[in-house]
């Protein structure tokens, strides 16, 4: 579904991707794990076109996207939900999951709230409140609720359990499975590796901007080497 | 009476300022940046009516919609030519370029139509009416003026809060990269911000030069400052802020003239900007962004 | 000990550099070898320098935009001409007393920089820009109401009336006259007085930058929260920062005013604050060097367009943007430093590095 | 970033001292030396050069001055005998850019000056003319500074203070107003000085002021409050010493308030009736003390104005006529004082010092024009008044 072939990208002259290859395909939770500064965000924001490869190339559903503008990415049904949430504070919730539909015709726009407002009754009751003042889990939802609306093919998903508590966690992680259930193909990124492991059907991790192991998540979970480097075991 | 016509003279100039200031605050909003090429484009719109409806002796509804329309494209074209490229400079290194696009447009419009000042003719006539046995006269064009500020706040209002383009476009204002990601196309939503500011900024040129009929090619430069100072003292990137701010900035301008003095009315005007910043840092309903750190 | 080696070595290129342009324009001068039309213009040249380089403190040190510089400029032009006029039977010698009516122009502006920092440094970004538009703009407004006079019994100060009022006696004269401004001064600016006070500027300026509040103020400007918080006072260094600032600008105003014969508010308006934050950008924030540079260029750059007649102004402008688009396109960028790094051997660009802050 | 800038502009720099130290060489030839003229087969053409504002807001005066020199130095040149090489220089109408526009003039070569062509400038100038001894008659540099001190500055125009004062002793002698409101502009050196002596000689001659309002260049769009205040003030006639572009605002704006004074304006007031598009039934009524009239009949005024329209498209105004007047001024003097193209600036400003006080010049602006040593000029204002969009002589 999504092939990520070789690519290189440059913040002015540090090379922070170094030659990152891999794929996602239909229906599977990926995750790309890494420390703090591996460039897992830097990765997701190449394949949604906010920054540039420098060689390479990125596929998504046998098409080239590499130079492809981000707008035309999210039509194309790739989503991605942005590290620290980036919900528009200053707009209502209901116009935050509108904005998440930007891309489809107005007619369906309906429906889709209906199932989002079904699948997080807390936006519903908040639907008038402006995004600003919703609890962190709150926003988090709604940012994850926000990328479903457009009913995207693959959803990139960076850090969602960043600063939550860890039941909002669990929560969290467990609409990301209903979700893949549901049919949307899953690319996330944690640092909470044995979370990010426990649900995924297979795992890269990414060292100072390359891959240096990969494998099914149950593979990876099990390494030695990811438990004393990431699993604090 | 004199507190009365004051108070008119005093709305209507601050509505002149208010429309310009709803252009400066939409393009700052979006784009981030002080666009001081904006009161130039007025001066371009007033003069596309003036030949329109002078030269060409066409009805002042198509001088105006010409008008409209040139600066328009004028707008458009500054921001994919100019702006564009310095999207992800220094908001200094914008500024700049802004100023030097104001002078290319004042010494163009001085190279294609000479220093010479031109005289508008209102495009709603100079009649007037006399209120209280005639101890009061209102000028018709100050309630076109006054009335059409509204109406364009308005509209600004409900199309930045009911239509996709206008949220699409408060999005982009909030977080551009979030913006992308929801498949807004962001450089399509910054030219239509500038187009719908240089739109207004021609209607502004008109009324401005309706009422005040002298035309020369630095007409623009300082209603687009104390504009600018509107935007700011009511709050920059805020639609009613731009409104209130222009209209408060107007009747301060005529009551400081008024009932201080004539020779330190723009240090009036000045010294109240200050206070009110000082007072509220963010204008009168700017809102207070903390910052992260 | 390595920064600080480099830190030195950049501030003596930087003397030796403007000591070089002095030295060439005095051989040019004394050979014959210099047109009048550069020649009327080193002193402005001067001033404009000691201006950009004192605007850089602001922004590119401090990091806050200020469009009102030209305000300072005024009260040190006007402080200035009204001290050299006053002293003029106490202090025969001109030298001294041009040094003395400087000095108290750049005070004079400085306690107008103290005053109108203390309320406005709270605000950020572009408020702060607008409210120093505005002090900028008062200041012109105000000064266009000043009436100054002197006679045997002192200066006689009056506002908003005439002339006529200020009651002077016999013999006595009017300096400041409303919006007339001041006419009638003797030309006592020289290049070389000019020089010496870009010397002094940089003097203050190098060292300022170069100290532990110098430090403490780039700390301020790059992240205000985190500076804070180990302890920095932010008012304090923001205050030294503006208020330097505004007293080299009152310098460069006396300097500027005492070379033409008569001085007016206006010109101390809006578009000459832009003038020099123009130098100021163009010559890269915070690099001293490129603002000296940048100020003599753009100087002299519209008097060599003068063949072009009106097209000139066009032309600065089309120039103006361009270079900003060149400097700042991203794919522009890319091109000229790939363009660089052939063409430098890499040895000679970290020596330059180091020469940013100079 | 920073370093490619700095390489960029020190190429710029170095370009610009390269063609400053070229233009240096062709200019020092003609500059200073007496007989810096010998290179050239034959001096034939007096080098005479003049500052104004020809971009910028004030563009219209210096470009009409410069205008009606360009006219006078066409007719003269092509009768023969003395001939002029006419060089005018911008100066935004600014001191500075005025000292710089004069310095160009001078590495022209320069030998007799226009001046400049408004007063700030023209004060900044006169003094670089005053010191480097070269001698100058501005056609409209109004203020007393510019002449202040200095013998061989000279004025074509009427100093302002003269227009103040004539102004009052006009409206008293002519009973034209019982009560006047003034409104000046604040920033502007002319109208300010016009006011002063305006508001002493009507003090002396029991001209009561019942309003005295401002604007500044900043603020000249609305004049609601200064009309208000002389309406409410009761003025039955209001005094304009301004420049006629607020002024035709300000006749608008009166109208719109349903005021209707006499307004009585000075030399700047000229050229209103020119104005594009301006309905000039706002203006009726409009008296103004001017030296020149566009629409006289005599000879020289209507092939003057004839070339003018022709050449420019417009109808000249008072400071083209300056221009004009100035340039015969000099044909004038040069020609009673037997100067030669090949004497040198100084030599020229020397005998120009000693005959001008002395010649009587017949012009468009006056008729039996003198001037003082002082350098000011002695010519009678016309009283003019507009009837059905022209002037009319009021005497």
């Amino acid at each position: 579904m999504l092939k990520v072939n070789d690519i290189n990208v440059f913040y002015g002259a540090i090379h922070a991707i170094k030659g990152v290859s891999f794929q996602v395909n239909k229906g599977e939770i990926v995750t790309l794990i890494g420390a703090n500064g591996a460039g897992k965000s830097t990765v997701l924001k190449t394949i949604s076109g906010l920054l540039r490869t420098k060689t390479g190339g990125i596929n998504f559903l046998e098409e080239n996207i590499t130079s492809t503008a981000p707008h035309k990415i999210v039509e194309r049904g790739l989503a991605h939900v942005p590290e620290g949430r980036r919900i528009f504070l200053q707009m209502t919730v209901q116009e935050n999951l509108e904005m998440g539909a930007y891309t489809c015709p107005s007619g369906g726009v309906e429906a889709e709230l209906e199932k989002v407002y079904a699948q997080f009754p807390r936006l519903m009751e908040r639907r008038r409140q402006v995004a600003g003042t919703l609890s962190g889990g709150e926003q988090q939802m709604l940012a994850i609720g926000r990328s479903l609306m457009s009913h995207p093919k693959l959803l990139m998903l960076d850090e969602p359990s960043m600063g939550l508590a860890p039941i909002l966690v669990e929560q969290i992680f467990s609409i990301i499975q209903e979700m893949n259930k549901a049919g949307t193909t899953i690319l996330l990124v944690e640092q909470n590796a044995q979370m990010a492991l426990s649900i995924a059907d297979r795992a890269y991790v990414l060292e100072t901007g390359a891959i240096s192991i990969s494998g099914t998540g149950k593979e990876l979970s099990e390494s030695d080497e990811i438990r004393k480097a990431y699993l604090g075991g | 009476m004199t507190f009365l016509s004051f108070l008119i003279s005093g709305l209507s100039l601050g509505s002149v300022y208010a429309i310009i200031a709803l252009g400066y605050t939409m393009v700052y909003g979006i784009a981030k940046m002080l666009n001081f090429a904006h009161g130039d484009v007025i001066m371009v719109g007033a003069y596309v009516c003036f030949f329109a409806t002078t030269r060409w002796d066409l009805p002042p509804t198509v001088g105006v919609l010409l008008a409209m329309v040139v600066c328009t494209v004028l707008g458009v074209l500054i921001e994919r030519l100019a702006y564009k490229p310095l999207r992800s400079a220094s908001s200094l290194a914008v500024i700049i370029t802004a100023i030097g696009v104001s002078y290319f447009l004042q010494n163009a419009a001085q190279l294609l139509w000479t220093s010479n000042p031109k005289v508008f003719t209102s495009v709603v006539g100079n009649s007037l009416i006399k209120l209280f046995d005639g101890r009061l006269t209102i000028s018709v064009i100050a309630i076109i003026t006054i009335t059409a500020c509204i109406v364009i706040m308005a509209a600004l209002t409900w199309f930045t809060g009911k239509t996709k383009m206008g949220k699409a476009m408060r999005a982009c204002s909030e977080d551009k990269g979030a913006a992308q990601l929801m498949g807004i196309d962001v450089n399509f939503t910054i030219s239509v911000t500038f187009a719908i500011g240089s739109a207004l900024a021609a209607i502004a040129g008109v009324l401005l030069c309706s009422a005040y009929p002298t035309l020369m090619p630095t007409t623009g430069a300082m209603p687009g400052i104390k504009a600018f100072t509107a935007a700011v003292f009511g709050g920059i990137g805020s639609i009613p802020g731009a409104m209130i701010g222009g209209l408060l900035l107007g009747i301060i301008e005529i009551f400081g003239k008024g009932y201080i003095s004539t020779q330190l009315s723009d240090a009036i005007v000045f010294a109240v900007l200050i206070i009110t910043l000082l007072v509220k840092p963010a204008g009168l309903l700017g809102k207070q962004t903390t910052e992260k750190v | 000990m390595k920064i600080m080696g480099k830190a030195s070595r950049s501030k003596v290129i930087t003397y030796g550099f403007v000591i070089a342009a002095f030295v060439i324009v005095q051989l040019l001068k004394s050979s014959g070898n210099i047109s009048s039309s550069l020649q009327g213009q080193l002193v402005p040249i001067c001033a404009y320098v000691v201006m950009a380089i004192s605007l850089n403190l602001t922004v590119g040190v401090l990091g806050e935009l200020s469009l009102g510089h030209a305000g300072f400029m005024s009260v040190g032009a006007f402080t200035g001409v009204v001290a050299c006029i006053s002293l003029e039977s106490i202090i025969p010698f001109t030298i001294l007393r041009m040094t003395v009516s400087i000095i108290i122009g750049a005070f004079s502006a400085g306690v107008a920089g103290t005053l109108i920092g203390i309320p406005v440094l709270r605000l950020e970004g572009d408020y702060l820009a607008i409210v120093t538009l505005a002090f900028g703009e008062i200041i012109k407004n105000i000064t266009n109401c000043l009436y100054v006079g002197v006679d045997k019994a002192g200066l006689h100060v009056n506002f908003l009336t005439d002339a006529t009022s200020l009651n002077l006696s016999e013999g006595g004269r009017v300096i400041i006259d409303g919006p007339m401004g001041i006419s009638g001064i003797t030309k006592l600016s020289t290049f070389t007085m000019g020089f010496a006070l870009i010397m002094v500027t940089l003097f203050i300026v190098l060292n300022l930058i170069d100290s532990r509040s110098g430090r403490a103020i780039m700390a301020l400007r790059d992240n205000r929260i985190a500076a804070e918080s180990v302890g920095i006072h932010v008012t304090k260094y923001k205050l030294m920062a503006f208020a330097t600032s505004a007293a080299l600008a009152g310098a460069a105003g006396t300097l500027y005013a005492m070379n033409y014969s008569t001085i007016i508010a206006s010109k101390f308006g809006f578009n000459t604050s832009i003038l020099i934050l123009v130098f100021v950008v163009l010559g890269g924030l915070g690099n001293i060097r490129g603002s000296i540079i940048a100020a003599t260029v753009l100087t002299i750059l519209p008097e060599m367009l003068r063949q072009f007649n009106n097209y000139r102004m066009v032309i600065y402008a089309i120039v103006l943007i361009l270079i900003m688009l060149a400097t700042n396109d991203d794919n522009l960028k890319g091109f000229l430093s790939n363009l660089r790094n052939r063409l430098l051997p890499s040895n000679l660009r970290k020596g330059k590095k180091g020469a940013e802050n100079g | 970033m920073k370093k490619i800038f700095c390489v960029f502009i020190s190429f710029v720099l170095i370009i610009g001292l390269m063609s400053g130290c070229g233009g240096s060489d062709s200019a020092s030839s003609g500059d200073g030396n007496a007989t810096g003229k010998n290179e050239e087969p034959v001096a034939v053409a007096f080098k005479l050069g003049g500052t104004g504002p020809l971009t910028g807001g004030a563009a219209i005066y210096g470009n009409a001055a410069k205008n009606g020199a360009q006219i006078a130095v066409e007719e003269i040149n092509a009768q023969g005998g003395i001939q002029f090489e006419l060089k005018y220089e911008d100066d935004e109408h600014d001191a500075e850019k005025a000292v710089n526009a004069y310095n160009k003039l001078k590495d022209w070569g320069i030998q007799i000056s226009l001046g400049s062509v408004t007063s700030t400038p023209g004060v900044a100038t006169s003094a670089e003319t005053f010191s480097d001894r070269i001698f100058a008659l501005t056609p409209s540099a109004s203020a007393t500074a510019v002449i202040e001190g200095k013998d061989n500055v000279y004025q074509m125009c009427f100093a302002d203070p003269n227009q103040g004062s004539a102004s009052a002793q006009y409206i008293v002698d002519k009973k034209l107003g019982t009560k006047i409101a003034v409104i000046y502009k604040n920033d502007d050196v002319y109208s300010k000085g016009i006011y002063n002596t305006f508001a002493s000689k009507a003090k002396e001659l029991n001209l009561e002021i019942v309003s005295t309002t401002t604007f500044t260049e900043d603020s000249q769009t609305d004049f609601s409050v200064q009309l208000a205040n002389a309406k409410s003030n009761g003025a039955d006639l209001i005094f304009l010493p301004m420049y006629y572009t607020p002024a035709s605002l300000i006749l608008q704006q009166a109208k719109s308030i349903g005021y209707a004074p006499k307004y009585f304006g000075v030399d700047g007031m000229d050229g209103i009736l020119t104005l594009e598009n301006f309905d000039t039934s706002l203006a009726e009524g409009v008296m103004l003390l001017t030296p020149f009239n566009a629409d006289s009949t005599d000879e020289r005024t209507v092939s003057f104005v004839k070339k003018y329209k022709e050449l420019f498209n417009e109808t000249p105004n008072q400071f083209a006529a300056d221009g004009y007047d100035c340039v015969y001024a000099y044909k004038e003097a040069l020609e009673t004082a037997g100067c030669t193209p090949d004497m040198s600036a100084a030599e020229i400003c020397e005998k120009m010092v000693e005959i001008f006080p002395d010649i009587t010049f017949d012009g468009l602006t006056g008729e039996g024009v003198t001037w003082a040593a002082t350098g000011e000029v002695s010519k009678s204002p016309k009283g003019m008044v507009i009837e059905n969009g022209a002037y009319v002589g009021m005497d």
